[in-house]
């Protein structure tokens, strides 16, 4: 810091202090950006918000905890907008942690026409979303129905050992929201993969 | 706006000495140019505090709308729509049109002075961000003009409503709060590089006056989350025009980190408003106790606590949104320890008064109207605090006491308080005492009729942001808007005594008041458009 | 001087009047769950706390300018700084604060914990209303605002529980452990209820938890508690918490009168009927934004009176009511209403304030596009 | 460094000797000082996460 040095040095001051506060500036505005994909990895690392993990996870082969239940809730939304429903072969399953399960959903386009939409999975409490691997989802990516169509999608899971004892219903949520062209196109929580309908 | 000044506060003997002075060779334009081109920081300052309570009648016009409208349950004056749009204004305008500008303002014309540096750092760049104001907030205003109405979504803009389901006035919004945050930006890379480099020759950091320090630190939080928020409104503007999905959960996006975002450049911002005020206060205490500011050196550092925790403390904001459990603790945690901090001013500032030989002009009436109103803030934060507690009093009343305890009472009287204090520096005229002295104390009345009840209307149960009410609730606000009304009113004796401490009144020495120590003192009043150009003589020992 | 007595005679009023305000149910309701009960007694501890703080620190400042003051001829001490007093009042309010801190940690953590409910309920916000749902019990509503607009506007005399009263209250069990799940159609709302001390936000695509163990039956009001647009102070939550046995017979009732409804389904309406109907469903759930006369609110909503869009194609504005909107206010009503009452409400927009299409929408048509059979 | 760290923990508190302060003040190295207040900022954010973490066992 230039407080001691004369008036004539204090223009090389301002110009030096100048630069360094526009350098941190442009950063702290890149870090606003940065601050997205880092929410996103903080989420999955920890849970937090319920968000689930975008792609296929590997099962983890471990011992089937027979010693307790936890009860798995499934809840199926539809959103405004389009004339697509979401069904659910059973509406909640009892699982011991370790275990592969497999739960199938149903996809029924009522329009008459195509349409595309995605299922946002969102689970509660968020502390068990670590805890839940999803090892084949229909909600990796968006599903596309001819008018009329119908599709079984299965959802295969896992609840990983480690799940906090005071877990003991874990509910999932799958809300479907149409996908506009345009919206596809551009995410800036990655791609959105193109799902083949069949 | 520009073209309506009211009579120029700095002194008109100003314009008659600027022949001779500065930009040699050049006639100084006069009229409107001069206002316009003006790179002289004691203009840009009066420029910005005229702009500044411009806005903030603008905003307590809208103030007054809501609490016409609050006056009784029903619906009596206006539509949900646009009392919604009054809300947001009402915030908007008063955070970054009147609070922010009024301490740029002061900055700008004191920290040259009490620093004792010939002008701002960089002039040109000053007059620049004054002028960037007037057309943001032109165009923020406008867009009430337009179909489907203007903001309404709250100053907060909590997507998805500020997005999918915005107005289409919308991007006008977005466009105007950058350029304010660009105006913002450049004033505080200014006060940095005034700060850093053109104190008087032996003046340390540790020998600045607190107003100087406060605005320092103001001035880095300033760039470190005004691009924060530029960074949030990109991606306003993204999702609504371009079809990202940054907050839209259909695409994939999250409403929630919206919230993170925001209240990562919110929370600081609050004490954005906050810091520059406990500047003020710490200079009008000493000088009417008359007797030194007790623990400077722990004042300058609970200010860079405060600073540093503000960064830490964000989702106590957002303590229902279903955040999980540890970082429920964590921001309770921290939000707790930052009253630690807070607590130490206000102990200072009693403690100087502890012993002193006290008197109470004006802008110690202020001053201490802040030392109280704004440690009743200051409980009420505490009590929101506790993350259980906050269940039944988030988004209530009860916090829109809270916050306007904080900047009403609080920043707002600060604000007041440095007015009074230097206006015989700026004009060379105590302002009218008996007219002062109404001022004080209707706004006192007014602003506890305000929103002291509102800590009983919000904890009966009565959320904020709506337009009608449950019967419960009627007689709490009936109090509420009378004082709004009250202190409304009242606020038109400030521009009284503003104008008529212009024109005339007691004239007032160098040092206008009599503990009062910092360097602008040693300047004659009214202070003539060019001082310290030659840097003074500063002895640090003369202060503390 | 005559300054200091008006604020200390100010001071004094107000600390007088504390207590009364308190007395007289101005305070935070105590609420009727163990955990009110926690959050008020916090609530409580920590007012008096600051009182005790502010009662010392006012009264040290009070005293100093009363006994040092300039007009008495007081000389100005000169001391600045004392670092054991600084450690002293930086040490006390942190210790005061851990001390709140504990208490605070154990009412979060009971909070927290949604284990081993015996209900669960899905709470849905839509621009403005709630719905319901009784997982694993078949049974879902939508509850509207039930004040009539005439007492909003003034033309008449307000209720007693002016804006907090529904058309139909989330019903609940006393004495039984209920997680609620909340989540949103379209922009975030947030679920409170005073007496129950829950105050959740429901966020469009992800959903919340929290629970409630009501332990006296009663009537509890509450209010959407974050901005949600328009008529956000117009969706009111209404709790009735009732004994097991009456639950379970409520339980029933509904689910007959759900089937009953369902059999209006099968059998040829009149034009009249259905307009009756029509004209009742569209003031609880159309009128508040389209407006009782079909004029809307151009361009968030769109008029229904005059609109030769909708008069042109009614298999749109069907689909529009079932399905909704994508990032509009409009909403699907697949699920709010059934298919008496949407095709009673297509009918009645389609004939009333001057739209005289003529034609007539058939419960049945409705319900073969639903499939409900399913 | 130490002299540095112990500044920066009466920063945090917002206490300090003036003569304390004055030998902070006196050295011309604030990048001494910026080390220590990040540090310790981390350190802060980490104890109170802990606690935090424990609380919530």
């Amino acid at each position: 810091m230039a407080s001691h040095d004369e008036q004539a040095t204090g223009r090389e001051g301002v110009r030096r202090t100048v630069t360094r506060t526009l350098v941190v500036l442009a950063g702290m505005f890149a870090f606003a950006f940065a601050l997205v994909p880092l929410y996103d990895v903080f989420c999955e690392v920890t849970g937090l918000n319920g968000k689930t993990s975008n792609s296929a996870q590997m099962l983890v082969h471990e011992e089937v905890d027979t010693s307790r239940m936890v009860t798995v809730q499934f809840i199926t939304r539809a959103s405004a907008g389009l004339p697509w429903e979401l069904d659910v072969q059973t509406r909640q399953v009892r699982v011991h942690p370790g275990q592969s399960n497999e739960v199938s959903f149903t996809f029924r386009n009522r329009g008459g026409d195509a349409s595309r939409a995605r299922a946002v999975p969102s689970v509660s409490p968020s502390e068990a979303s670590v805890h839940l691997r999803k090892l084949s989802c229909f909600c990796f990516q968006e599903q596309r129905l001819e008018g009329g169509e119908r599709l079984e999608a299965p959802l295969v899971f896992q609840l990983t050992r480690d799940l906090p004892a005071d877990i003991k219903t874990v509910t999932l949520v799958y809300t479907l929201y149409p996908v506009q062209p345009a919206q596809a196109a551009v995410s800036p929580h990655g791609p959105i993969k193109e799902g083949d309908s069949a | 706006m520009a073209s309506t000044l009211p009579p120029k506060p700095t002194p008109e003997h100003s314009t008659a000495t600027a022949g001779g002075m500065a930009e040699a060779g050049h006639a100084r334009p006069r009229g409107l140019m001069r206002w316009l081109l003006t790179t002289n920081h004691k203009e840009i300052g009066s420029l910005y505090l005229i702009f500044s309570l411009t806005m903030f009648f603008i905003g307590g016009i809208f103030a007054l709308v809501v609490r016409a409208e609050l006056f009784q349950p029903g619906l009596q004056l206006v539509q949900p729509e646009f009392f919604n749009q009054m809300t947001t204004m009402h915030g908007l305008i008063m955070v970054f049109g009147a609070i922010m500008p009024a301490f740029v303002g002061l900055a700008n014309w004191m920290v040259p002075l009490q620093i004792g540096a010939p002008d701002m750092a960089l002039p040109r760049l000053n007059n620049f961000s004054f002028w960037l104001l007037p057309v943001a907030f032109t165009l923020l205003l406008s867009t009430l003009l337009m179909p489907g109405g203007g903001p309404n979504f709250g100053w907060t803009f909590y997507a998805p409503l500020s997005t999918t389901y915005a107005p289409p006035s919308t991007t006008f919004f977005i466009l105007s709060l950058h350029i304010a945050g660009i105006s913002s930006i450049l004033g505080a890379i200014n006060i940095i590089a005034t700060i850093l480099n053109l104190r008087a020759p032996g003046m340390r950091m540790m020998d600045m006056p607190l107003f100087v320090w406060t605005w320092l630190i103001t001035a880095f939080l300033l760039i470190a989350v005004m691009p924060v928020l530029a960074g949030v409104i990109t991606m306003m503007l993204m999702d609504i025009n371009f079809g990202t999905s940054f907050f839209n959960a259909a695409g994939g996006g999250d409403p929630v980190l919206f919230q993170h975002l925001f209240w990562f450049f919110g929370h600081p911002e609050v004490y954005i408003m906050i810091l520059p005020a406990f500047g003020i206060v710490s200079a009008i205490i000493p000088t009417f106790s008359r007797k030194r500011l007790f623990g400077y050196a722990s004042m300058v550092y609970a200010t860079a606590a405060i600073a540093i925790l503000s960064f830490l403390v964000w989702a106590h904001h957002m303590f229902v949104v279903g955040l999980p459990l540890v970082a429920e603790l964590f921001f309770m945690y921290t939000t707790m320890l930052i009253a630690v901090p807070t607590g130490v001013k206000v102990f200072n500032w009693v403690a100087t008064m502890f012993r002193g030989s006290i008197s109470f002009e004006p802008p110690m009436l202020f001053a201490l109207a802040f030392v109280v109103q704004f440690t009743v803030g200051g409980f009420s934060g505490l009590m929101l605090a506790i993350s259980p507690a906050d269940f039944q009093y988030h988004d209530t009343y009860f916090v829109v006491a809270h916050f306007h305890y904080v900047l009403v009472p609080g920043a707002l009287f600060a604000i007041l308080a440095g007015a009074y204090y230097w206006l015989p520096k700026w004009t060379g005229h105590y302002p009218h005492l008996r007219l002062s002295q109404w001022h004080f104390w209707l706004s006192v009345i007014g602003v506890n009729l305000t929103f002291f009840p509102m800590h009983f209307s919000g904890l009966a149960g009565m959320p904020r942001r709506i337009p009608d009410y449950a019967l419960q609730f009627a007689d709490f606000n009936v109090a509420s808007s009378l004082g709004a009304f009250l202190f409304g009113a009242s606020q038109l004796l400030f521009v009284l005594v503003i104008i008529k401490c212009v024109r005339g009144g007691e004239k007032a020495p160098a040092k206008a008041w009599e503990g009062a120590e910092d360097l602008e003192w040693s300047v004659p009043s009214p202070a003539p458009l060019h001082t310290f150009e030659t840097p003074p003589d500063f002895h640090p020992h003369r202060q503390h | 001087m005559r300054t200091l007595l008006v604020w200390m005679a100010g001071g004094l009023a107000s600390a007088a009047l504390t207590p009364i305000a308190l007395a007289n149910g101005w305070n935070m309701p105590v609420g009727v769950t163990a955990v009110s009960r926690d959050i008020y007694s916090l609530h409580m501890i920590i007012f008096w706390i600051c009182v005790v703080i502010g009662v010392i620190v006012f009264g040290a400042m009070f005293y100093s300018l009363f006994r040092y003051r300039h007009s008495r001829g007081a000389k100005a001490a000169t001391f600045h700084e004392h670092t054991s007093v600084e450690v002293i009042w930086t040490a006390i309010p942190l210790l005061i604060l851990v001390g709140m801190a504990v208490p605070a940690t154990a009412t979060l953590k009971n909070m927290y914990d949604t284990s081993e409910a015996d209900l669960d309920i899905m709470v849905t916000g839509q621009q403005w209303r709630w719905r319901y749902e009784y997982l694993g019990e078949e049974v879902a509503f939508t509850s509207n605002l039930g004040t009539p607009r005439e007492q909003i506007s003034g033309a008449d005399e307000k209720g007693e529980h002016y804006l907090l009263e529904v058309d139909e209250p989330l019903v609940l069990p006393v004495g039984q452990k209920v997680r609620l799940l909340l989540t949103s159609d379209d922009v975030i709302h947030s679920w409170w209820v005073p007496d129950l001390a829950v105050k959740q936000d429901a966020i469009p695509g992800f959903v919340n938890e929290n629970w409630v163990r009501i332990e006296e039956p009663g009537i509890y009001r509450g209010q959407c508690a974050e901005l949600c647009g328009k008529d956000h102070a117009f969706m009111p939550v209404v709790v009735e918490a009732v004994e097991q046995e009456r639950f379970d017979e409520w339980l029933v009732e509904r689910k007959e009168a759900a089937a009953q409804e369902a059999q209006g389904v099968d059998r040829e309406w009149g034009m009249d009927e259905l307009m009756e109907r029509g004209e009742q469903v569209y003031g609880s759930v159309c009128a508040s934004c389209h407006q009782p006369d079909g004029t809307g609110n151009p361009p968030a909503f769109p008029a229904l009176a005059g609109n030769q869009a909708l008069l042109d194609e009614p298999e749109r504005h069907i689909s529009t009511v079932i399905d909704g909107v994508s990032g509009s206010a409009m909403p699907a009503f697949r699920n709010t209403l059934n298919a008496v009452e949407i095709a009673a409400v297509v009918t009645y927009e389609r004939n009333a304030w001057g739209n005289e299409s003529g034609d007539s929408v058939q419960p049945s048509e409705i319900a073969e596009l639903l499939e409900q059979d399913e | 460094m130490w002299q540095a760290i112990k500044s920066v923990l009466a920063a945090f508190l917002g206490v300090q000797k003036d003569a304390r302060r004055r030998e902070d003040f006196a050295s011309n190295r604030p990048g001494t000082f910026i080390a220590a207040g990040l540090l310790m900022g981390v350190v802060f954010v980490v104890l109170v996460a802990l606690v935090a973490v424990l609380a919530a066992r």
